[in-house]
């Protein structure tokens, strides 16, 4: 049977390619299923059929680690990501953090969710840390997740928002994008592991996310890339 | 109030093509077999359908003109329509159904009618605790109460059984008798046209084949149809003579010298009568006998006679004054007695025989009685 | 017995599927009647298009709304500009998701019920000096009580468990368009929050079955008067 | 085939009491007033409602026993319903309805009684496509094929017009000839009733008032209720004496001398026939007329006279061999001619008068002829 | 025209949507029988009980189906281990779902269908001797022809846009449970993919839209036939 590797959906577009050039290097078919990290964490730990995943917070892989439904010596961080402040096309001013709170006006802040998307959770982390957070908690518009909270910046609704830098990136409808200093929020990391009965090949698979070729596309993408050796999980 | 109607439609295989001139107040039916379009033309005439060409007069009011494109919405017609079915509001008590046409609610002009139609103790209830005569009574109270200019009913007696009938029929009367608008009365009863109409007009296959007084196309060959072997009769209207309280009988005035004794006819003497005479209860005697059951023995001369071969019976058309009577006898006693048309000869009507049933509604304009029951 | 959190979303959601429901009711008359009575060509056009809401996944539907309704969508920009409506982020946006999921199922009841009405008794109104307008009010739409009830409770209950849409139309606002659905979403979205959730799902489902037995019991009321 | 009946059953705010025995074959009637329990006596006998107590018998089958608890369903008791409505399935051809009750579905049987009831042609069309009549037709068909030990009738006729009426009458009368299983006809017609009936069942309020014959019931005073003045008659049953080919006419055996001469009758000499005479049909006389039309005159004893004083007529029992004749006359001439009981008269009854509807079924369990029309 | 991945998807969709409606016909018959036909005590809770699905929304339907039919599922595993179903992760799975979320409306349609069924008709049979299994089967069904069909376009209609439930119970699989929604889905997730995600959308939109005027052909058939 292929491989099947589940990934947050945030990654859809990277992940797929990756699958793409591993099935073409190693003849094997990989299958992918994108959905959010918590819906994929509880399927997991209801016995879906995967061979690894990838989370997008280290909470969803604890949740799974805690269940003893991974290995956890292969419990690894695989990615990195950043926050940016993006402002749309609609929105005349450009913005800043600083000024954040005093240019949002009667406007709201689209921001994830932040009691359990974690895009959301980092996002506030932020905003507290630069002392934002009181003044702009009244502001803000929730997404379900980091696509939807850019839906809304993109159609104007909010002129402001906060998601992950390769969200924004891809992107065409943002007038701006800021990245926010890491200091100000824990890591975005990207916890890859694989699962209790994988597939021989899926350690393959683990190790080709570590490779090269797979940083070259994770970049691209607007990811950093983690470079652990992938060796010592075993 | 006159009625002028020019229509054509087509109605599924029939073609419905009328030529109307009602002058008259009063009831005038429509009859016809199932299927003659009474339905249609009456639809028609309140505007629920459309004619494909033609135009539609009531008094002076266009109603419908297809060449002026002229068609008024049926609520613009005044016209009261009481439908076969009494299709009563279910969600109006009796009392919203009667106040559903009214613009001013007064309470007089309710209880006139709810009195007329014994409904007075049904105002508060739903039309589904009421029995099938009394939603059509209810249903014949909205109708007028929505004053209308001309009513129409379409079979308003057909969907009930006989003894709902019976109990409807006089308040049917009392209306044609109180109310002074003209009604056009669908039916294919006989029962019903004789008792309550002035006029008909008898239709078939979506054309009007006559038009007149009852008594007129009852006696003429186009009813022949509807008149069963058994069942042929006459329709005489007369004046009453005088009455015997004693005997409580009525006597009818058929010429100078020529008396019809009847049940009690409850109407003061002179008034005008209607009444149905069954050929198969006149009997023919050449000399009456001395001491007989039979109060009416009338002369008479025998006008016509035709037979077919293979029934008993043999029908003799009669003159007796100016009017004409029918009597069914037997073939054999025809021979027997050897009639021949010329012939003078002595009718035995029995008086029993006139039911109470067969005297029907009063001619005159001025409405003056009806018989009671 | 229910925390300050779980009275703002039922309320709000109460807030936001009853005004669904009342402020389409109109509407789906209409476009019930129409479907109805009326025979035209691209009946069956308008008739599949009514059902669209149903075959569209909600995310899917909330996005065509941003698309239209939003601040700087078609139809929403000109709203704005003209009557200072907008639905942006509001508990009304999430009252026109909820009503755009559950039209096709408030037009089919009530549709299915107007059908039922004899026209009979139309046409009775009629020959009593009835305009149809007042035809309309008096007779069909009472007689059509029955089939309303149904097409506003299925309506109701529809919208109360409305997410997707209403998610992606106007986000996620605790007290503005925090409904339940968006509520449980976020505890069960949250490691160890299912007894959260649960409670939520519960008080959902009591507020529906209350609904329902509700609407039954006016529909036999109604039955009843009517004699059906 | 007996069916015994003891039911009780609690209907709205009638109490459904029956004890009824019926050994017979041929067609027994039903009749009563609407409400009466006629609909709900069948339906309790075909297992469409469930007796509170009591016990059904079909021959020697326990159907329904509430003591042993044993309640057939309707499928296993082999009985043929045909409803007031048709109730033929819309969803299948007429073949289809008629052979729906079938086990064995040879063509035979079922061409035979299509032929009986005139269906034949019909055989591929939906049931919406036929009339009233045909619809009727085609259940009764279809009752009868599923090879019942006893057909249950429901107002057959009832929801059909007058035309539609006559067009059936025929083949239900054909229908009790050439079928021998018991048939229970229920009914408030009495032309039916007098037409079809060889038994009849009197029900009022839930219970059984009379049983037995109908001439003996509709002559007794249980049927005067539904016997309008104007309307009242008796029932004879004679033999034809012998027939007269040159007149259409029959002569009935009354007694010994007396004859009773009426339009032809198709029916050898010797059968016997059923016949009803109107009360206002005959009338009284000292001395017969010597040339009248009148054919019947008949020497009769004066058994009883009852009069009211606020009605004209005055009702007369005779006797004429061994039978009761009635006559109603006028008050007056009664007077007149000073009747009283004990008195020889002369009846005259019109041969014409007796219409050919009056003829009805034979008695006889040979089923020799049934009146042709 | 269509490309190989929308063709995967629209025809697992069709294959998911037919079989939850064929699969759930039969105990959709069954309880709109039921609800039609009998009354006992706790009737209105079971009929309240059918109509949750359309009260929760699909995700809370998704991780209660996850929860209880998973493969560690309190019934799910017992199915495992007795007689080898699973509905983990697979298109029967994605069935499953969807005859959920659609159930609702089916009982609704064949109820009230079920209920305009003359019982004079059914009587009538069962004097001719027909055991009630004969007569539902020959009677009672074929005239509930109408309402089977609109419930079953309704269901269908609504199988084919199912998309929370889905995707938290059986995830999101390419082939296996990837249905039409879901693929939508992963474009409208995917920055600048708005094109295909129209496209997948036209495509649900004609497919329901065919099915409906499909359903509307075959009802008017239906009941010319029945002339109703
Ligand atoms: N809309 C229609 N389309 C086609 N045929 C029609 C239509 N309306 C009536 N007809 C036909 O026209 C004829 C006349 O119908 P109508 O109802 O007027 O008859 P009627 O004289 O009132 O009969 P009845 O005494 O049975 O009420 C019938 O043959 C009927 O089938
Ligand atoms: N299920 C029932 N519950 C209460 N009352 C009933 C029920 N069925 C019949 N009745 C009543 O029982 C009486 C007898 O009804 P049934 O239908 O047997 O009369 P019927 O003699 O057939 O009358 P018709 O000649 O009008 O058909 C009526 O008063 C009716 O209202
Ligand atoms: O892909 Mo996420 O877990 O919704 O940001
Ligand atoms: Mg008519
Ligand atoms: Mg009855």
């Amino acid at each position: 049977r292929p491989l099947t590797l589940y990934a947050a959906s945030s990654m859809t577009n990277a992940i797929e390619e990756i699958a793409r050039q591993y099935e073409a290097r190693y003849g094997q078919k990989v299958i992918t299923s994108f959905a959010a990290s918590s819906s994929l964490a509880r399927q997991i730990a209801a016995g879906a059929p995967a061979d690894l995943f990838i989370s997008a917070n280290t909470r969803w892989m604890q949740f799974l680690a805690d269940k003893k439904a991974i290995q956890p010596n292969t419990n690894k961080p695989l990615l990195k990501n950043r926050l940016a402040l993006i402002r749309s096309e609609y929105a005349k001013q450009p913005v800043s953090l600083a000024t954040l709170a005093d240019q949002l006006g009667d406007e709201r802040l689209a921001l994830a969710n932040p009691d359990h998307v974690p895009a959301g959770i980092y996002a506030r982390q932020a905003l507290e840390n630069s002392g934002q957070w009181p003044s702009l908690a009244p502001h803000l518009a929730l997404g379900q997740n980091v696509r939807a909270t850019l839906l809304l910046v993109e159609r104007g609704e909010a002129p402001y928002g906060i998601v992950y830098n390769t969200d924004a990136r891809q992107s065409t409808k943002l007038s701006q994008i800021e990245l926010i200093p890491d200091t100000l929020h824990e890591p975005i990391v990207y916890p890859v592991a694989l699962l209790l009965q994988p597939l021989p090949e899926a350690m393959q698979l683990y190790q080709f996310l570590f490779s090269s070729e797979a940083s070259a596309i994770f970049n691209r993408y607007g990811f950093q890339p983690i470079k652990a050796n992938p060796s010592h999980a075993e | 109030m006159t009625l002028q109607i020019t229509l054509e439609k087509q109605l599924g295989e029939i073609n419905l093509d009328i030529d109307l001139n009602l002058q008259e107040t009063g009831i005038t039916a429509l009859f016809g077999r199932s299927g003659a379009g009474k339905t249609s033309i009456i639809n028609l005439i309140a505007g629920l359908e459309k004619p494909d060409a033609g135009k539609i007069l009531i008094g002076d009011r266009v109603v419908f003109d297809a060449a002026r494109n002229i068609n008024l919405p049926p609520q613009k017609r005044q016209i009261g329509y009481v439908f076969q079915g009494s299709r009563l509001f279910p969600h109006y008590t009796v009392k919203g159904n009667l106040n559903y046409g009214r613009r001013h609610k007064d309470p007089e002009s309710l209880n006139t009618i709810a009195e007329l139609l014994g409904i007075e103790q049904l105002l508060h209830r739903y039309p589904a605790a009421l029995s099938g005569g009394e939603q059509q009574r209810v249903a014949i109270g909205r109708a007028l109460l929505s004053n209308p200019a001309m009513l129409l009913m379409d079979e308003p007696l057909a969907s009930l059984d006989e003894p709902r009938k019976k109990e409807l029929f006089p308040y049917i009367e009392q209306l044609a008798k109180e109310i002074n608008i003209p009604i056009i009365y669908v039916s294919h009863s006989l029962d019903e046209l004789l008792r309550l109409a002035d006029q008909m007009v008898l239709i078939d296959q979506g054309r009007v084949i006559r038009h007149g007084e009852v008594a007129d196309i009852w006696n003429s060959e186009a009813m022949l149809p509807w008149q069963p072997e058994q069942d042929i009769s006459v329709i005489l209207e007369a004046c009453i003579r005088e009455h015997s309280s004693r005997y409580s009988m009525s006597c009818l005035a058929l010429g100078d010298r020529l008396s019809l004794w009847t049940p009690f006819i409850d109407a003061p003497v002179a008034s005008r009568v209607r009444m149905r005479i069954h050929a198969r209860d006149i009997s023919l005697v050449r000399q009456p006998a001395e001491q007989s059951s039979i109060r009416n023995v009338i002369p008479v001369s025998v006008v016509d006679m035709t037979s077919t071969d293979n029934t008993s019976a043999c029908l003799i058309t009669l003159r007796a004054g100016q009017h004409i009577l029918k009597s069914s006898i037997s073939r054999w006693a025809a021979e027997e007695l050897a009639i021949h048309p010329g012939e003078q000869l002595f009718a035995q009507i029995k008086g029993g025989s006139i039911s109470r049933n067969d005297q029907v509604a009063n001619l005159q304009p001025s409405n003056a009685f009806l018989i009671a029951r | 017995m229910l925390s300050e959190y779980e009275i703002s979303a039922l309320l709000l959601s109460l807030k936001v599927s009853g005004s669904a429901v009342l402020f389409s009711l109109p509407l789906a008359i209409l476009v019930a009647w129409v479907l109805a009575r009326y025979h035209f060509p691209g009946k069956a056009l308008l008739d599949s298009l009514i059902h669209l809401p149903l075959v569209l996944p909600p995310v899917v539907i909330g996005y065509l709304l941003l698309i239209s309704m939003g601040r700087q969508g078609v139809i929403g920009s000109r709203l704005y500009e003209w009557f200072g409506v907008s639905f942006s982020f509001s508990w009304q946006g999430a009252a026109l998701a909820a009503a755009i999921v559950a039209f096709p199922l408030m037009v089919r009841a009530i549709r299915l019920s107007l059908q039922a009405v004899d026209i009979k008794l139309e046409q009775a109104a009629r020959t009593l000096g009835a305009s149809p307008l007042k035809v309309f009010f008096t007779i069909t739409l009472p007689l059509t009580v029955p089939g309303l009830l149904a097409g506003t409770i299925l309506a109701f209950a529809r919208s109360l468990g409305e997410f997707g849409a209403t998610i992606t139309f106007v986000s996620n606002i605790p007290g503005e368009t925090r409904t339940l659905p968006l509520a449980m979403f976020s505890f069960i979205e949250t490691p160890g929050a299912e007894a959260e959730a649960a409670r939520l799902c519960l008080i959902s489902i009591v507020v529906a079955l209350a609904a329902l037995l509700i609407s039954e019991g006016l529909t036999r009321m109604a039955q009843k008067r009517l004699a059906l």
